[in-house]
């Protein structure tokens, strides 16, 4: 039996399915991601998980029990929330304090817990503020150490991080992960930011208007994506459009460059045409070798970003998107000269369906 | 440009004008009651006049009695729909702005024939029944501006995350309102009070055609009767009143410091 | 958890009986002329009656005279107080509650010692200058409603960008103001105007102290001497202003669709 | 004389300084960024730019003329805000045309030119919408087209992303870019997002606190930063905290490994301790060389952030990030694997000031 085991989830609004289908079980102590584009269903689904919805059919076990039907105050769970919900009348003190209280905990015993907590979220001295007078990403760890005070069965955090700026958001995430870890809480995680889920997580849940698309860790969500919808939706991609040349050896030419797949094309007759995905980073400039593809063409646009420079190679009507590190030594190269970029017959993915 | 810029700076002399002329020549005749000096007799007088005393304190009374069935009906009203019936404020916000462009004097018709003394309710065949129903009526025209304080503070909090917050730590729905609720909603609860305390003290239409001893007709009486007194009344009524406005403006200060601070 | 649902839906059935009884009762009332029939009969007398078709159309004119006053002297200013000043808007809003609070009764006194027939400005002297004061006094009584109105309308569009983004492209001031702001204030300047109208059809203390032929006064009038007529008055004046209300509904509506497309 | 030159401009607020000593020259078709925190001061520099602000002193010359003393409708420029400031009135070709009446052209002229610039934008089909019907990038597409549509001779963008997506975002910021140089118009764009201006810009302005901190290329900001303060705004940077063992040949002890510089440790005594930084992508994971250092630690922490794969490996004390680029081939190293990085002499960089 695992820790949450959800099964056969369904919510319905009137004629509106919000979610369906929705099976998945969580061991002790993962942090699961529930990831998609806005009303894809995963906050529905936390939200039922946390009780403040109520499902229309299925069942949500938390170790070993049923809690459908039970009220968010008797669930036992931790909740943070995007806009961080810290009781703007209490102090930092009084709102980590809050659930202890509730709990009826004696005072001798509430006082060193949130000197603890505290102590956790790195702002031991800040006890006596009041909300307002701390930082968004303060906010946002009191409102975590709020949740974590009493100890709850299961952490569920719903887009925590997408108020913040970029730097405190990458910095936070870390800080909640690795709070996560030496806890050993079972977490589960709702955002639409593939970075976060996939930096985060054990495990995640890509979903689509109400289901799920694919379950697994960032490894093979990122490098194996099941469906059309995670490879375009996880990541950046590149779209070739090709000719199949040799569907048995695979071999597709694109702007009149003939390339290899290290695989067949499944019911395609020659002379088709067919959408070959690419990540940026599968491709280099350069380094012909004879067991990768190699393409001709010109180097259209170069965007130093940092610490990559994402370089922009244009073919006849296709465009290769490829990712290089930033060398101090070497400037990178300029608009309009011409490149050879190479890849592995490997990274290359017939996408199904014939393209026009 | 500069015509364009004297344009709004001239209109908002006219309106500083519009308040300060006439409260500044009010004042002033209210000071010339001794002839030839300056002094406060008009208001000695005034404040000595048992009648004063009466209808002040009988208004303040029924402000006070306004303020508590008020608050006792709009803020678990409020909250509530803000809660779990956000579709139906429109409709809501409708009803508590109907007061405002509804005449009083329609209200009184309405009052006066459904509780006169042949009715289900007769609460006009006693003075305790038309005191109760006057009560009604400020309640009513307060409506507008107590439901906007207290819907105001309630939307400042962001009361739906607030709550479900405060339950997924193991609250109950008394604690949530007493314990979260309430304390972020008391500074738009007593602006709103201040505000209905100032509107009834000075009401006059309802008062007067209830026939009930309030400072409105009490005010109206003394100004048609006598020469300085009336301004001496009106100076007070507009001190009390400011005082009032003065306190909202301090606790909404607070707030709105607290709410830039976020 | 059950008795906590019952309260707010208790009040809110409280809050709408309050409303509607007396406007039922009132109704029903007002059809009972001929003995032992429902009939119109009412009506047909208050609408054929000569003091009621000029106390209406008296108070309509000037209505439209506060209106039209009211929007030329707040508009500019409620601009330019976005644009420039905004340190000065707590001011402003200060002041454009005071009418709020002051007394009806405080104001017309201050109007009456400022414009007295010995004054400056003797403004009291004629019926015309009267009439031009009881103007005066109903944009006093309509400024809190108005620039409010108005000053939703100029937040909800951010005029400062707007403006900036009109001077960036070229426009002067004429162009930005009739081109870019007023279109887009338009709507909340017609829900102020609706409210104001409503307001000044209804109003009673400030016609009947300064002695004016308005449709308030006569209501009472007719109030206090008839048993019929006044119901059906009450009735064609919420009629009115049920009007005003909903035409304002459907113009805030309309924003308020335009707004959640955003 | 440059197009765009402005000297020693300078802005008071009372007793605060909001710019000072802010002096560029600025070429004909340039595209100039000014990058810095909230508070820096760029938005102020571009208002006064633009004519929203009048500088307290210093000039502004636009193709010669000087502009301080213009208003704003007679500088000849476009604007686009970070709130889009569509006229919410008008449709999109009302909006777009809006420059050109006020600049009383024939309406002969004006149709043709708004429908060129909705075709510029992509946008051909939306002119009769009204800005609520659009989405930010649409409303934000519309406004680049209005400021445009009159042929300013200066094209001014504060912050004109901010306020959407982050997808949207990286791709509006290529359109714009390509606009820009398929226009030639000399362009200034303000930003807090240091990726968005390395992607962009022909030189950044980073600014801190009313001053000019580096003017260069992305390539010179990111790559040699003068002060510490664009070293840290810009990209993020391992800092380690070593002994100095021989300033002369440029050796620091870092946890008890020595590691070599290319340059001397200049004002250094043996035995003081130093600050050094060192980008995360000059680090690499194996790859044992001569002429690189190499340090051996343990794998503290892997995030997977899709394209890359980012790698803290912890010394005794110090923490190196490193960015690997994702292979589909070979899954991510594991948290508490031992591992060797290395990184060139080259890639170090010892910043000011003794450290505790």
């Amino acid at each position: 039996m695992k820790f949450l085991e959800i099964e056969n989830l369904r919510k319905v609004y009137g004629a509106q399915v919000g979610v369906q289908h929705f099976d998945i079980a969580v061991e002790r102590g993962e942090f699961i991601s529930f990831l998609g584009p806005s009303g894809c269903g995963k906050t529905t689904t936390l939200r039922m998980v946390a009780g403040f919805e109520q499902p229309s059919a299925g069942s949500i076990r938390i170790d070993g029990r049923d809690v459908v039907g039970l009220r968010p105050n008797q669930r036992n769970i931790g909740m943070v929330f995007q806009s961080y919900a810290l009781f703007p009348n209490m102090t930092v003190a009084q709102n980590v304090a809050f659930g202890l209280k509730i709990a009826k905990r004696p005072d001798a015993e509430i006082k060193p817990r949130v000197a603890e907590m505290l102590q956790m979220i790195k702002l031991p001295q800040l006890g006596d503020r009041f909300p307002y007078q701390l930082s968004g990403g303060q906010q946002q760890r009191v409102a975590l150490a709020r949740a974590l005070a009493g100890s709850p069965q299961l952490l569920l955090l719903d887009e925590p991080l997408s108020a913040l700026d970029a730097k405190i958001r990458a910095s936070l995430r870390s800080e909640i992960r690795d709070l996560q870890r030496k806890l050993g809480i079972t977490t589960i995680y709702v955002t639409h930011d593939q970075e976060e889920a996939l930096a985060m997580s054990d495990r995640i849940v890509v979903m689509s208007e109400g289901r799920i698309e694919q379950l697994g860790t960032p490894f093979e969500i990122y490098n194996r994506p099941r469906t059309r919808f995670v490879a375009s939706f996880v990541g950046t991609l590149n779209i070739l459009r090709g000719k199949v040349i040799d569907p048995a050896k695979g071999v597709v030419r694109v702007d009149e460059q003939d390339i290899r797949l290290d695989q067949q094309i499944p019911n395609a007759a020659p002379g088709e045409m067919r959408a070959i995905a690419l990540r940026p980073e599968a491709v280099t400039l350069g380094e012909t070798r004879p067991d990768r593809n190699a393409m001709k063409g010109t180097i259209e646009e170069v965007s130093f970003l940092g610490a990559i420079v994402r370089i922009k190679v244009r073919f006849k009507d296709n465009l290769i998107s490829l990712d290089t590190f930033n060398s101090s030594a070497s400037p990178p190269p300029r608009r309009g000269d011409s490149a050879t970029v190479t890849f592995a017959p490997a990274d290359l993915q017939v996408l199904e369906g014939v393209e026009g | 440009m500069k015509r364009s810029r004297l344009g709004p700076w001239l209109a908002m002399a006219i309106g500083t004008a519009y308040f300060l002329i006439p409260l500044i020549a009010t004042f002033e005749f209210s000071l010339r009651m001794k002839r030839g000096e300056y002094s406060l007799e008009a208001y000695r007088v005034v404040l000595a006049d048992p009648r004063f005393q009466a209808s002040f304190g009988y208004s303040t009374l029924i402000a006070i009695a306004t303020i508590l069935m008020g608050v006792l009906l709009i803020v678990p009203t409020a909250y509530w729909i803000e809660l779990k019936l956000r579709n139906l404020r429109p409709l809501v916000e409708f009803i508590t702005l109907l007061p405002l462009v509804i005449p009083a004097i329609v209200i009184v018709f309405g009052y006066l024939h459904t509780y006169n003394s042949s009715s289900w309710i007769p609460l006009i065949a006693t003075p305790r029944g038309t005191d109760l129903l006057l009560t009604f009526g400020y309640m009513t025209l307060a409506l507008p501006y107590m439901y906007r304080a207290v819907d105001t503070g309630l939307r400042s909090i962001d009361v739906r995350t607030l709550t479900e917050a405060a339950e997924s730590l193991g609250a109950g729905w008394g604690t949530i309102l007493f314990k979260v609720i309430f304390p972020n909603v008391r500074v738009a609860v007593l602006s709103g009070a201040f505000l209905t305390f100032a509107i009834v003290i000075g009401e006059f239409t309802l008062a007067s055609l209830l026939d009930r001893p309030a400072f409105g007709p009490y005010l109206q009486l003394v100004g048609a009767n006598r020469a300085y007194e009336p301004s001496a009344l009106a100076i007070v009524a507009f001190v009390v009143t400011w005082a009032c406005m003065g306190l909202i403006q301090i606790f909404g200060r607070d707030r709105r410091a607290t709410m830039a601070g976020r």
